[in-house]
């Protein structure tokens, strides 16, 4: 912090192409939101306790791979800039990585689910894991069916659909042993491709197989067909559970404001003082509200930087250091990573009332009791 | 007088197809264009059509009006009607279709159906083969296509680039005896034919294209004991004793 | 169950077609291959979106007007960007890489206005989003409707473009532009007409579609490869080859899905495509002709 | 002869001072570089094929992503040269099928048809990994650096260069044009129609394969819906055709242009780049109807003109 | 002598269709035949067959002996069977030289190198197009191009060359002019099989005449014998034809 007038933030996020609406819900506005936040405050603080003001570089991938890539060695080769935030989605990171270690940046993996995450923490030692693998997810989620089934609430038969993409598949291939674990029959297991757009068939199947449970391992705008889809047809299981986009805002209005009692991935304390003010915050400066699962951990992870920043300087191996081992306030909570990785996270959702709130790790700090048999379609 | 054609020029990049031609014709007259391959004949007819552009300094008055600077459905619609060469049917389309699009003027309309049942009785061929897709039907069947769907569209001036060519000689006559039909009905006919002695024998008048040059004019029976004509157009060194 | 998956193929084939009457207008009859063909059904989604969620205008309204702007829009793209390319092009193929060229500029500026017009996020709302039902099969009442409109459009216009002489007129210059002019047919007025009919059908297939897809700014690519496909099997400008294509890839998806594996639906949509075109080269009913 | 030799050492310069870029590029420099020797390859390639015969394909990217899709299966069970030789192995197999099955077709439904099956073997793929494997979303862990892999493209590029180069001396070239023009003549000529389409495909395929399995490695995770991105097949049409399909060099100097203005946009406008980019797309179908190659020659040749006067 | 080409109850269908219909006959080495008939009587069709663009629904078309109903044109080109088309086929974008190429590249002989060049050269002049080598066939007037259509025919130094109304078109002197090429490539002992409708050219060239009629064989032989029969005078001819 000798002459330097700013501090440097780069990023590359998928502005145009497929990825745009994940990157746009999720990545961006948090980007934004925090940028804006840390400037309104006069600039990041160093351990002096002087601040700099955030200059922003930042560059769309538009949806490819390469792109990705490249722009992080813009980034760090020609921008040189101080900081690079991660890009949106679970390949992206995994391309960026190598690189962000090359030159030597922490990586703040945010929207990146994989079950290898232990070990690419321990191959790149400045990453950092923060939303859990497939396993995570789908052993939450049968805790929740198992308690259910055994309260008597729902029967032990599940209909099962999932994505065909790396998403889909980790959660099933984990969700499959997990719920026959739990002594579940899966009466319904299909996977369906990316890009299908008509649910007909497939919920007219899960309807006739009998389950009480019914799980979606989707990404929207699957999610959201699913669900309109199950709406037409009448299709009232006990349990009704979403993957990507359940927890999206716009959820309530894609379900005609019938979101009571739907599951999904994700989940927030929506008890939380510290939420409550982060999403009303978001509402007001984005414009709309984030949603109920990775923005708040994009945040988190934002404010975990800038407080790493504030402890240590614009060192990065000093603020990787700080990263891992330090512990943060965040507006999750107090937040501490074991071995490079967020572990303390909210695994499932249920809409109730205005909120998604969490309902497993059950037991958890800020977890709810799932409500069941979800309420029928209007 | 009804199409007054005056210093016509036409241009390809810098190439001079035709150049300078003046001629004209009366209501109701047949010429024949006569000419070596390459000397501008097809070109003339275009450019009546509105298909190539014209060099400035050209006129092609119909009645009096401009007509270059038209677009060809414009000149269409006066009356000017054209069977240009490699004829231009709808090849994906059957018969019976072409024929209605020949009716698609709106000068046309009127009478459609008894142009078309004159059209059929003229080519007994194209009424067996009403619905069959010209492309797939014989070159000279396509002729009768293209001359039939002409004929359909109500023309006052008939321009005909080489009406014959492919026909068998049974047809050609037919033909000409029709073209003597329709020009007995008072329509102009302006003809590119090399079926010189067929062509000579329907025309009023002829006009002699070389080179892109007018270079001579006269009536039929004129251009017919003409010696220059006899040795170029009627058979040449083959036939010399007619001189 | 098979009236069941007979009928949701249907009315999801339904969808397809309508997707792809208008293109099959704009490629088959004015030979614009319209790449940003999705973007405007998006477009109008958007439309029908704003309208119903801040005026609360019924999408059926907006489906009155919807069309009329894509009309208008398409013919002044067409004057504008399409019309110097026609004038210029040599040959069909010069014709079909420069507006394969173009469209797709068009799509990113499109697609660009969206993103920053309404952000990259999923839109949706429900409109007729009830069952309905019919030989017993629960159906949404918007897709029925879609697929009645579809069939009802693509039948019209099938009959309009082979039995009256305004459609015989469309089909001369879609097959041979050269000598359209010969009858007196002004190519370009005609190839106008088409590109912009074609616009009205995407903004209507736009509207129809928005009340029961989710759909997001970036999300026209999808729409505009299912319709070259439909209009392909279908045969390049045939609107009932491209209905009975359109139904025809529903069904097959739907079947696949219900007795063989969802995973495969869309696998089976191509190989039939692909199957279908090596049977037939020129598609399933050939091009333009009756 | 003299100007052959000439021409032939300036290649061999340029060849040099290209593999010496990764002394004097940065990193930001050398990624660019790999993106375009990567699409150079890529559009040289297509228009091999799809230059002379007028076949616009969109299956590019079902062959570079089965290039790429090969490497990240055996790249941890077999040694790197062994896992090139099998994605090509695959990449020309199935270029063969797609040719022979293809061959009645042209124009438009060529391109629909290619592009379907670029989206088939993507599902199809998809569908194997999730039923039989079990796995979808597979890890590239090779040992390789920016450079390393910027000198296996730079090779392939130039062969791919050298390779359309010799297609043009020999008589394939030759019919290649002739079916482009007239596929009647040229089967009346005495071309052996499908023997040569289908050649010239596998050809192509195989550079494109190659092209997707060397540039792999960059990516580190590979999915079906990552590599089989249909952008790649669009964008390597579009820059053939900006540079001029059916010359040597236009694919190639179609690529550069276009890569920079993509680096300026998503720099500068990184909010409108979508607005911007096809802006200049439509641009440039006005402004250089016939490509940039041809606009650079007609320039050229009045400049020599004028100085001439 | 035995027969060079031998033709054996070839017949086409399409759809339903008879286009030929067993056709059968016989051309020497070194002959030339005319092929007659009226409009749509299958003449190209049976063109079509032999070149193998169309191959036949049933029948034997044999070369030298050979068998050769069923194979690709291609194939066909190389065994030594060449031929022009009735409506003409450039290839638009290559020079009138590479035009010629091509089939010295592929044809029967496959030449090489800068052999290539002078076979091409050497046709070229043949049919008097030498000078207009660099010239875009575009650029060609319609004769021209038939011209180079013909080159291009004999550029594959063919043992059979087919021609399909080459002569039509052209004015009489033109006329000439063609017979006389055609007469010299047929003594240098190329075999012939000509399709014309023109009379005065057929009665120039071919000795014998084959003629069609719906696709049957309705008579062979010696041109005046043909050309003298009542059933070709009615079906081809016409009254108006006087012989
Ligand atoms: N589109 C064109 N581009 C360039 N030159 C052309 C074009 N069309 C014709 N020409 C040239 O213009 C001249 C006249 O051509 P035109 O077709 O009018 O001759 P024509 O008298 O009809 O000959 P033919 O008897 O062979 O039909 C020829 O030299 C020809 O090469
Ligand atoms: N591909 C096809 N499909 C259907 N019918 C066809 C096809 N090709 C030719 N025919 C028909 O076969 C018959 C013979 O046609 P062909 O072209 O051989 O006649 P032709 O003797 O060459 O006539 P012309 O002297 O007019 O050129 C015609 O009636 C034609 O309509
Ligand atoms: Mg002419
Ligand atoms: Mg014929």
């Amino acid at each position: 912090a000798d002459d330097r007038s700013s501090i440097k933030i780069g990023y590359a996020v998928s502005k145009s192409g497929g990825n745009a609406t994940g990157a746009g819900i999720t990545t961006i506005p948090n980007y934004e939101l925090w940028v804006k936040d840390v400037n309104a405050a006069g600039g990041l603080e160093l351990p002096d306790g002087s601040r700099l003001p955030l200059e922003v570089i930042e560059y769309d991938d538009r949806s490819q791979t390469e792109e990705v890539v490249r722009a992080i060695q813009r980034l760090g080769a020609k921008d040189k800039v101080d900081f690079i935030l991660p890009p949106w989605g679970t390949g992206f990171n995994l391309a960026v990585a190598p690189l962000m270690d090359k030159f030597g940046y922490p990586h703040l993996a945010v929207t990146a689910v994989t079950d290898k995450a232990p070990e690419f923490a321990k191959r790149w030692n400045k990453s950092f894991w923060f939303l859990g693998g497939g396993v995570d997810y789908a052993e939450a989620l049968s805790e929740v069916l198992s308690a259910a089934q055994e309260e008597g609430q729902i029967n032990n038969k599940v209909a099962m659909i999932s994505v065909a993409d790396g998403f889909g598949i980790d959660l099933v291939n984990a969700a499959r042993p997990a719920l026959e674990d739990k002594g579940f029959d899966l009466a319904y297991d299909v996977t369906y491709p990316l890009g299908t757009s008509d649910f007909a068939a497939i919920v007219n199947d899960a309807k006739n197989s009998g389950a009480d449970s019914f799980i979606a391992f989707s990404y929207p705008p699957g999610t959201f067909g699913v669900t309109k889809q199950a709406q037409v047809a009448g299709y009232n299981p006990k349990v009704f559970y979403t993957g990507v986009g359940g927890a999206f805002p716009v959820f309530k209005k894609i379900s005609g404001g019938q979101q009571e009692g739907v599951m999904g991935i994700g989940g927030v304390q929506s008890d939380s003082k510290a939420i409550q003010a982060y999403f009303a915050h978001h509402t007001e400066e984005i414009g709309n509200p984030p949603d109920s699962w990775a923005s708040a951990v994009t945040y988190s992870s934002l404010q975990m930087l800038q407080e790493a920043i504030r402890r240590v300087g614009l060192d990065r191996d000093a603020v990787a250091k700080e990263l891992s081992t330090g512990e943060f306030d965040t507006i999750m909570g107090k937040v501490k990573l074991e071995d490079n990785q967020l572990r303390t996270l909210w695994w499932a959702g249920q809409w109730q009332g205005d909120n998604f709130s969490a309902i497993a790790p059950a037991g958890g700090t800020g977890t709810v009791a799932p409500v069941i048999p979800k309420p029928a379609w209007k | 007088m009804m199409l007054d054609i005056r210093n016509l020029s036409i241009r390809y990049g810098a190439h001079l197809a035709l150049d300078n031609a003046t001629l004209n014709t009366r209501k109701g007259e047949t010429l024949a264009i006569l000419g070596a391959n390459g000397a501008g004949k097809s070109s003339l007819l275009k450019a009546i059509a509105g298909i190539v552009p014209a060099a400035p300094g050209s006129s092609v008055k119909l009645d009096g009006e401009e007509l270059l600077g038209l677009q060809p459905h414009e000149i269409v619609e006066r009356g000017v009607i054209a069977v240009p060469e490699g004829r231009g049917v709808f090849g994906a389309m059957s018969v019976e279709e072409n024929l209605l699009l020949g009716a698609n003027p709106k000068r046309a309309r009127q009478g459609e159906l008894t142009r078309k049942s004159e059209v059929y009785d003229l080519f007994p061929r194209l009424a067996e083969r009403r619905a069959q897709l010209v492309q797939t039907m014989s070159g000279g069947e396509q002729q009768m296509v293209a001359m039939g769907r002409a004929l359909m569209s109500r023309p006052d001036l008939l321009l005909l680039d080489e009406p014959s060519l492919g026909l068998a000689p049974i047809v050609i006559g037919q033909m000409f005896k029709t073209l003597k039909r329709i020009k007995d009905a008072g329509l102009s006919i302006l003809m590119v034919e090399q079926n010189v002695s067929a062509s000579l024998k329907l025309a009023d008048r002829g006009y002699l294209v070389e080179a892109g040059r007018i270079v001579g004019t006269g009536t039929a029976s004129e251009l017919k004991s003409n010696d220059a004509v006899q040795r170029a157009f009627l058979g040449g060194p083959a036939a010399p004793a007619l001189s | 169950m098979l009236i069941s998956t007979l009928m949701f193929g249907l009315v999801l084939g339904g969808t397809y077609a309508l997707v792809a009457l208008g293109l099959s207008m704009q490629y088959g009859i004015s030979r614009i291959m319209n790449l940003a063909h999705g973007e405007f059904m998006i477009a109008a989604a958007f439309c029908a979106y704003v309208l119903f969620d801040f005026a609360g205008l019924s999408p059926l309204v907006t489906l009155l007007i919807a069309p009329l702007i894509g009309f208008g829009l398409s013919w002044l793209i067409y004057t504008v960007m399409m019309h110097p390319l026609v004038k210029r092009a040599a040959n069909r193929g010069q014709l079909e890489a420069d507006s394969i060229l173009a469209t797709f500029g068009l799509l990113f500026i499109l697609q660009g206005i969206m993103l920053v017009v309404f952000g990259s996020d999923f839109t949706s709302y429900s409109y007729l989003n009830i069952p309905i039902d019919i030989f017993g099969v629960t159906i949404a009442v918007s897709r029925v409707v879609a697929f009645g409109l579809s069939l009802f459009l693509g039948l019209v216009l099938y009959v309009l473009i082979t039995r009256s002489r305004w459609g015989a007129t469309l089909r001369a210059v879609a097959l041979s532009p050269a000598s359209a002019p010969l009858v007196g047919i002004q190519v370009d007025k005609v190839a106008r007409q088409a590109f912009a009919i074609g616009g009205a059908l995407a903004a209507s297939g736009g509207v129809l579609v928005s009340m029961f897809v989710t759909f997001s700014a970036t999300g026209g690519v999808v729409f505009t490869m299912k319709a070259l496909i439909v209009v392909i099997m279908g045969g390049v400008g045939n609107l009932l080859g491209a209905l009975i294509a359109g139904l025809a890839l529903g069904v097959i998806e739907t079947f696949v899905t219900s007795y063989f594996d969802p995973g495969l639906s869309l696998a089976s949509t191509y190989l039939l495509f692909i199957i279908v075109l090596l049977w037939r080269p020129q598609g399933l009913f050939g091009s333009v002709r009756s | 002869m003299t100007r052959t030799v000439l021409f032939a050492i300036a290649i061999l310069a340029g060849l040099a001072i290209l593999a010496l870029a990764p002394a004097f590029l940065g990193e930001y420099g050398l990624g660019f570089m790999v993106s375009l020797m990567s699409y150079v390859t890529l559009a040289t390639a297509w228009a091999m094929f799809s230059g002379p015969t007028r076949y616009i394909s969109l299956a590019t990217v079902a062959f570079f992503g089965i290039g790429a899709y090969t490497v990240a299966v055996f790249n941890e069970t077999l040694p790197y040269p062994f896992v090139l030789i099998v994605a090509i192995s695959i990449g020309a197999l199935l270029a063969t099928f797609v040719g022979f099955a293809t061959l009645r077709l042209a124009g438009v439904y060529f391109v629909i048809f290619s592009f379907g099956l670029a989206e088939l073997v993507r599902q199809l793929i998809t569908w194997f990994e999730v039923n039989i494997t079990g796995t979808l979303g597979r890890y590239i862990f090779l040992p390789f650096e920016t450079r390393h892999i910027y000198w296996q493209l730079l090779a392939l590029a130039a062969v791919t260069i050298g390779i359309g180069f010799w297609i043009r001396q020999t008589r394939l070239g030759l019919a290649l044009k002739v079916i482009g023009d007239d596929e009647l003549v040229a089967a009346h000529s005495g071309i052996a129609l499908a023997r040569t389409k289908v050649l010239l495909f596998v050809l192509s395929a195989s550079l494109m394969t190659l092209a997707g399995a060397i540039q792999s490695p960059r990516w580190v995770y590979i999915e079906p819906a990552i590599v089989f991105n249909p952008t790649i097949s669009f964008l390597t049409v579009i820059m053939a055709l900006l540079g001029g399909a059916t010359r040597l060099w236009g694919p190639a100097l179609g690529v550069i242009p276009l890569m920079i203005l993509f680096e300026w946009l998503s720099a500068s406008f990184p909010d409108h780049f979508s607005i911007f980019l096809g802006a200049m797309f439509i641009l440039i179908v006005f402004l250089l109807p016939k490509g940039v190659l041809s606009a650079v020659e007609t320039r050229l040749a009045r400049l020599k003109r004028e100085a001439n006067a | 002598m035995t027969a060079l080409l031998k033709l054996a109850d070839v017949s086409k269908r399409f759809d339903g269709l008879v286009a030929v219909n067993q056709m059968k006959f016989d051309i020497k080495k070194g002959e030339i035949v005319g092929l007659l008939g009226p409009n749509g009587s299958g003449k190209t069709t049976l063109i079509n067959l032999i070149s193998g663009a169309l191959s036949p629904s049933q029948g034997s078309i044999c070369i030298n002996g050979k068998n050769i109903a069923g194979k690709r044109a291609d194939q066909i080109a190389r065994a030594g069977v060449a031929r022009t088309f009735q409506l003409v086929r450039i290839l638009p974008s290559m020079t009138v030289l590479e035009n010629a190429r091509v089939p010295a590249a592929f044809g029967a002989k496959a030449h090489r190198g800068s052999e290539i060049d002078r076979i091409a050269l050497t046709h070229l002049k043949k049919v008097g197009l030498g000078d207009k080598a660099d010239m875009m066939p575009g650029e060609l007037t319609y004769i021209d191009q038939k011209r180079l259509e013909l080159a291009r025919a004999l550029a594959a130094e063919p043992e059979v060359l087919l021609l399909d109304e080459w002569l039509a078109g052209l004015n009489p002197s033109e006329l000439q002019d063609g017979i006389a090429l055609i007469k010299e490539l047929q003594s240098t002992g190329l075999t012939i099989l000509l399709v014309e409708h023109i009379m005065e050219a057929v009665r120039a060239l071919c000795p014998r005449c084959v003629v069609m009629n719906a696709g049957t064989l309705i008579a062979d032989g010696p041109t005046n014998e043909v050309l003298a029969n009542p059933d070709v005078v009615a079906a081809y001819l016409g009254d108006e034809y006087d012989a």
